[in-house]
């Protein structure tokens, strides 16, 4: 047979590790379960990982060097374009690194709105990544029923945001329209209903026989290992550590709602999976209380920045968690038009980073899993 | 030795008229496999779109009816691109060799008592013969196309369907046992019309076993191994493109036909029917089957290569064994 | 939250508000120490965050941000290195996630970080000579423009002279002096805010 | 016509197995080999069809066309033998000579045989019913048919045991 001897610059480097009969194989950058173009050079021993090395950057955008170039406002829509499937947690990111830095205060209503949307954008996030993990375990039909309940969200965010999937809502000090009553009567409309069809989602899905053998008991990432990659989100908390950053470092008004921090001690795909699906019920749970409560007044706040603002001098930080981790923005201004240094920190980079020892040793099809349960989105690896 | 007055050489070919009937059936089966996936391909179609909850096919024709012959329309007018370093005369050797086969396997299979091509007393033996050129086929495909993936395919495929073929022929050994004969057409006619006198009363587990093998040889999800889309993106067809691609999906469709008309002659009755025995009864029987590999198809996820294995090995092998031992047993007796 | 009391040897806290910065602690190390706050921050249970580099007029300020899964708040340890020798010794070994943040941001800074065991590009393609987030010479700031924290001499890296600190750290007093001075009511929480506010 | 149809096919089926055979010995990479052979099995099986024993001839197919051939598949596959091996480099002069030699002496003295002394044949062959075969099998010929399953069991246990020695030698 014929292999070719010359890789590219990564292959080279990934040097065989000199085992006789391994195989050398690039899973990636166009791969059906990596989801976008994330690419992972493989050594195989028949099925079985040796060594795998992730290669990213091929959806790089270089959003932190943007930063730099755009004015405060300006540099709104990038943050939605990180992570496309809970844009407004990195909405909120921005927003929040920037109030801190300048001292904007936000108005209650306004507090409430962003709970409001971002946990239902979350619900939104954890459904798709429900259906396409089980793309990944080669069940087709779970993502439609997915879509399904995600097109409801989608249609509904549209109303107050304007926009589908890269959201760019939030507003220093508020956000950028006032959520209607049709909003709020449809979306308590929508909690009842998908509260109803989640547990047919665990009869037909998660109590199956074959998605159980092939999540449980694979891709062990255990609180150490969390802390050594600095994992977060649903891996961290699959891990059993109840670590929420909306219970941590308590932001917005969400210590004023009860829910839970769904926590499993297996440390394996499958609890990562149970955290997920548990945490859409939290998050409905947060959306309801909310909306209950929800105060009157003004959506955004009366000294919230003209598009021609600069932020005061200093630096600032600001974690929010997001449907795969705990997002944080760092700060940093001269006092000038635009930010001298935006860092973001994405969940999904350290989760990945992970991925070469956890896959260590295991199947393929294992590796598929295991990939699939760490909720990865490739642009937010890459920014 | 005088070879020059042999007179019968064919033992399938004896007469005139059975070479007729030969080309005709042939002929007629070539005009059935054609139309067949089609109307599977649009039925699997709607079906997963029914499991779910979409349209499915829509747009060309009324219902989306002529969406699968537009999709074989564009089959065959792609290019067939033949991959840098790989062999190009295995390589499309590959999906003819997967193809040919399926032809000899409709060859015995009684449609109705007097509706078949040819009539063996080793009918069950022919389809099985030939049935093991599917993993052939798919052997030398994911060898030929210099990819590691086809590579990864190929070999799933051989320990796949080499581990089940072992079950599946002991459980349809059970049922010839049973009935002393490995004609199909003695078989059905020895049932009767009824569910209660098909061998699906008296030899479930065969029947159980034999479905999943049947699966299992197809590489129907969930033990679609051997393209495992997202694990091999496609396994050993990953660098066919046009013909060469629907060759092997043809010959998928057909094989599914194949096992669930065998299912239906072995276990389900053949052509007997409650009312008016025939032709009808045996297509609805096997397309009820059909219908239950592809609602399994879009229920299941995939199951993982040593859990596949797992199964074989250690489940359904013993079964069909002792199966087997207890048929013969109640025989004796 | 603020003054837990990381006790490292050596180290300079700095100060840092959780409320108004999101950072609790800050502390200034040499790029010698970084692998002994590493180690000691890993010893007590904290994960790292992020790296984050700032291209600064003295040199690269280099940022480990660290969390804690049961503790709340956050901790940066900063260390300033010589644009002619941007080196920091790797902490890689101690947290393997560091080893991407790394690579990171020595392919975006410029920095080098020794001992991190894969060394490649890892966002950027594989023949990318520059650095993007370096600024041009102009561009950059004195890192008194930005880093708001207490100046204390001897968390100065030492290739910064004395005098410049000193004379930094007059200034700053001055300022802070008039904008006390400015500000008709310091009486509330958010004094220091306004006051740099209104500099600004 | 059917005796002009039996003789067709008998040259088919002798021109199946000798192209099957040359390509299986003259190719340069073992599945190419493997793909000759294959050809010359389906002729060998055609001569059974020939011989009116569809039996023997489907067992031909489903065994070594099906499974014997499928696992010699296998066995290339892990042992990826590629080119620059013994089999893809050019064989010198004498090696065809010696080959042509020891293909031809057998075939020479079967062809002596053959024509001295003429086996009677039978206008039609005698078919072989399974359960003749089977009788003749399991009672006249059970001794030699046990034989043979000691033989294979052997061969297997051979087989586990040099897999089991290189994986162990391997690590």
């Amino acid at each position: 047979m014929s292999v070719f001897p010359k890789g590219d610059f990564y292959t080279r480097h990934f040097q065989p590790s000199g085992k006789e009969e391994t195989l050398v194989v690039n899973m990636g950058p166009q791969h059906p379960s990596t989801h976008g173009v994330l690419r992972i050079i493989v050594e195989l021993d028949g099925e079985y990982i040796l060594r795998c090395e992730p290669v990213l950057g091929y959806v790089h955008r270089m959003h932190e060097k943007m930063g730099e170039n755009r004015s405060w406002v300006q540099y709104w829509p990038n943050t939605g374009r990180v992570d496309y499937l809970h844009a407004l947690a990195w909405n909120w990111a921005y927003a929040g690194a920037v109030e801190k830095l300048a001292g904007i205060e936000v108005p209650e209503r306004a507090e409430y709105i962003r709970v409001i949307t971002c946990e239902l954008n979350r619900v939104s996030s954890h459904l798709l990544w429900w259906g396409a993990y089980l793309l990944d375990l080669g069940a087709f039909t779970p993502i439609m029923y997915a879509f399904d309940d995600r097109e409801e969200i989608m249609d509904m965010l549209q109303m107050p945001t304007g926009s589908r999937l890269t959201y760019c809502y939030y507003r220093f000090g508020g956000v950028s329209a006032d959520l209607s009553d049709e909003f709020l009567k449809r979306l308590s409309r929508f909690i009842p209903y998908l509260r109803s069809r989640l547990p047919m989602y665990r009869d037909l899905v998660t109590e199956n026989v074959i998605l159980r053998k092939r999540v449980e008991d694979v891709g062990h990432i255990d609180e150490d290992m969390c802390r050594r990659y600095g994992c977060t989100g649903p891996v961290v908390r699959g891990a059993g550590v109840a670590y929420d950053v909306r219970k941590a470092e308590p932001y917005s008004v969400y210590d004023r709602f009860d829910f839970r921090i769904p926590t499993y001690p297996e440390a394996d795909a499958f609890a990562r999976y149970m955290v997920r699906m548990d945490e859409i019920e939290e998050s409905l749970k947060i959306i309801e209380q909310a909306i209950a409560t929800i105060p009157d007044g003004p959506y955004l706040s009366k000294s919230a920045p003209k598009p021609k603002w600069s932020a005061p001098k200093g630096e600032a930080c600001f974690a929010v968690e997001g449907a795969r981790g705990k997002i944080t923005y760092y700060v940093a201004s001269d006092g000038g038009r635009t930010p001298y240094r935006v860092k973001l920190r994405s969940p999904s980079y350290c989760n990945l980073s992970c991925f070469a020892e956890a896959a260590k040793g295991v199947i393929l099809a294992d590796a598929v899993s295991i990939l699939g349960s760490l909720d990865l989105v490739i642009p937010e690896i890459d920014r | 030795m005088n070879i020059s007055n042999w007179t019968a050489p064919d033992p399938f070919v004896t007469t005139p008229d059975m070479l007729i009937r030969l080309v005709v059936g042939l002929l007629a089966l070539a005009a059935f496999v054609g139309a067949n996936a089609t109307i599977l391909v649009y039925v699997e179609r709607k079906v997963a779109g029914f499991i779910q909850r979409r349209p499915g096919p829509f747009e060309v024709g009324p219902q989306g009816i002529l969406q699968t012959i537009a999709d074989a329309a564009k089959l065959i007018g792609k290019q067939l691109v033949t991959p840098r370093g790989s062999d190009g005369f295995l390589f499309w050797l590959a999906p003819i060799v997967g193809f040919l086969p399926v032809f000899v396997m409709f060859l015995p299979i009684p449609w109705g008592e007097s509706t078949y091509v040819v009539q063996s007393d080793v009918g069950v033996l022919l389809i099985l013969a030939f049935a093991g050129f599917g993993v052939l086929s798919l052997c030398l495909a994911g060898w030929a196309s210099a990819s590691k993936w086809g590579l990864i395919g190929a070999a799933r495929a051989v320990a796949q369907s080499v581990g089940y073929e072992i079950p599946l022929l002991l459980a349809v050994l059970a049922v010839c046992f049973s009935h002393g004969s490995m004609d199909l057409m003695a078989i059905v006619k020895e049932q009767g019309g009824w569910p209660w006198q098909w061998n699906v009363a008296t030899q479930p587990l065969a029947f159980f076993i034999y479905f999943v093998c049947a699966l299992a040889e197809t590489n129907r999800a969930p033990f679609d191994l051997p393209e495992a889309e997202s694990e091999l993106t496609a396994g050993f067809h990953t660098e066919y493109s046009g013909m060469g691609f629907g060759l092997f999906f043809l010959a998928e469709y057909a094989n599914m036909i194949v096992v669930c008309s065998m299912a239906t002659a072995l276990f389900l009755g053949g052509f007997q029917g409650p009312a008016a025995p025939g032709p009808w009864w045996f297509l609805l029987k096997v397309y009820g089957l059909l219908l239950v590999m592809m609602w399994m198809r879009w229920t299941y996820p995939r199951v993982r290569f040593d859990q596949l294995l797992n199964l074989n090995w250690k489940w359904l092998l013993p079964l069909a064994t002792l199966n087997l031992l207890a048929t013969a047993v109640a025989l004796k007796l | 939250m603020s003054g837990r009391n990381l006790s490292f040897p050596k180290l300079c806290a700095l100060g840092g508000d959780m409320g108004q910065m999101g950072i609790a602690e800050i502390h200034h190390v040499r790029p010698s120490q970084v692998r002994g706050a590493a180690s000691l921050l890993l010893d007590r249970g904290w994960f790292i965050e992020t790296i984050a580099c700032l291209d600064l007029r003295e040199g690269i300020l280099v940022n480990y941000f660290y969390a804690h899964f049961t503790e709340p708040g956050r901790i940066v340890v900063r260390t300033l290195v010589q644009r002619e020798e941007p080196e920091v010794p790797s902490i890689a070994d101690i947290f393997q996630g560091a080893e991407w943040h790394e690579r990171e941001a020595a392919e975006m800074s410029g920095v080098r970080f020794p001992g991190n065991p894969n060394p490649l590009p890892l966002l950027l393609s594989e023949d990318e000579e520059s650095h993007p987030l370096q600024k041009a010479f102009e561009d950059r700031k004195p890192i008194s423009n930005i880093v708001d924290e207490f100046i204390k001499a001897e968390c100065w890296p030492a290739f910064i002279s004395r005098e410049e600190i000193e004379a930094e750290a007059e200034k700053r007093a001055e300022e802070a002096a008039a904008a006390k001075a400015a500000a008709d009511a310091p009486a509330a929480p958010k004094a220091a805010k306004a006051a740099k506010e209104a500099e600004a | 016509m059917m005796e002009n149809a039996a003789k067709a096919l008998f040259a088919f089926y002798c021109l199946a197995i000798a192209v099957g055979a040359i390509g299986a010995v003259r190719a340069e990479n073992l599945v190419r080999a493997l793909v000759g052979l294959i050809l010359a099995l389906f002729g060998v099986a055609g001569m059974y069809l020939l011989l009116d024993t569809p039996l023997l001839a489907l067992m031909q197919l489903l065994i070594y066309a099906g499974a014997v051939v499928v696992l010699v598949f296998f066995a290339i596959m892990l042992t990826r033998t590629s080119d620059g091996f013994d089999e893809a480099r050019p064989r010198p002069m004498r090696a065809y000579l010696f080959a042509l030699l020891a293909a031809a002496v057998p075939g020479l003295i079967l062809a002596w045989t053959v024509t001295r002394h003429p086996v009677p044949s039978e206008a039609k062959p005698a078919a072989v019913g399974v359960a003749l075969l089977g009788k003749g099998l399991l009672e006249n010929y059970v001794l030699a048919f046990e034989l043979i399953s000691v033989v294979l069991l052997v061969a297997m246990s051979g087989a586990v045991v040099l897999a089991f020695r290189h994986k162990g030698g391997g690590k």
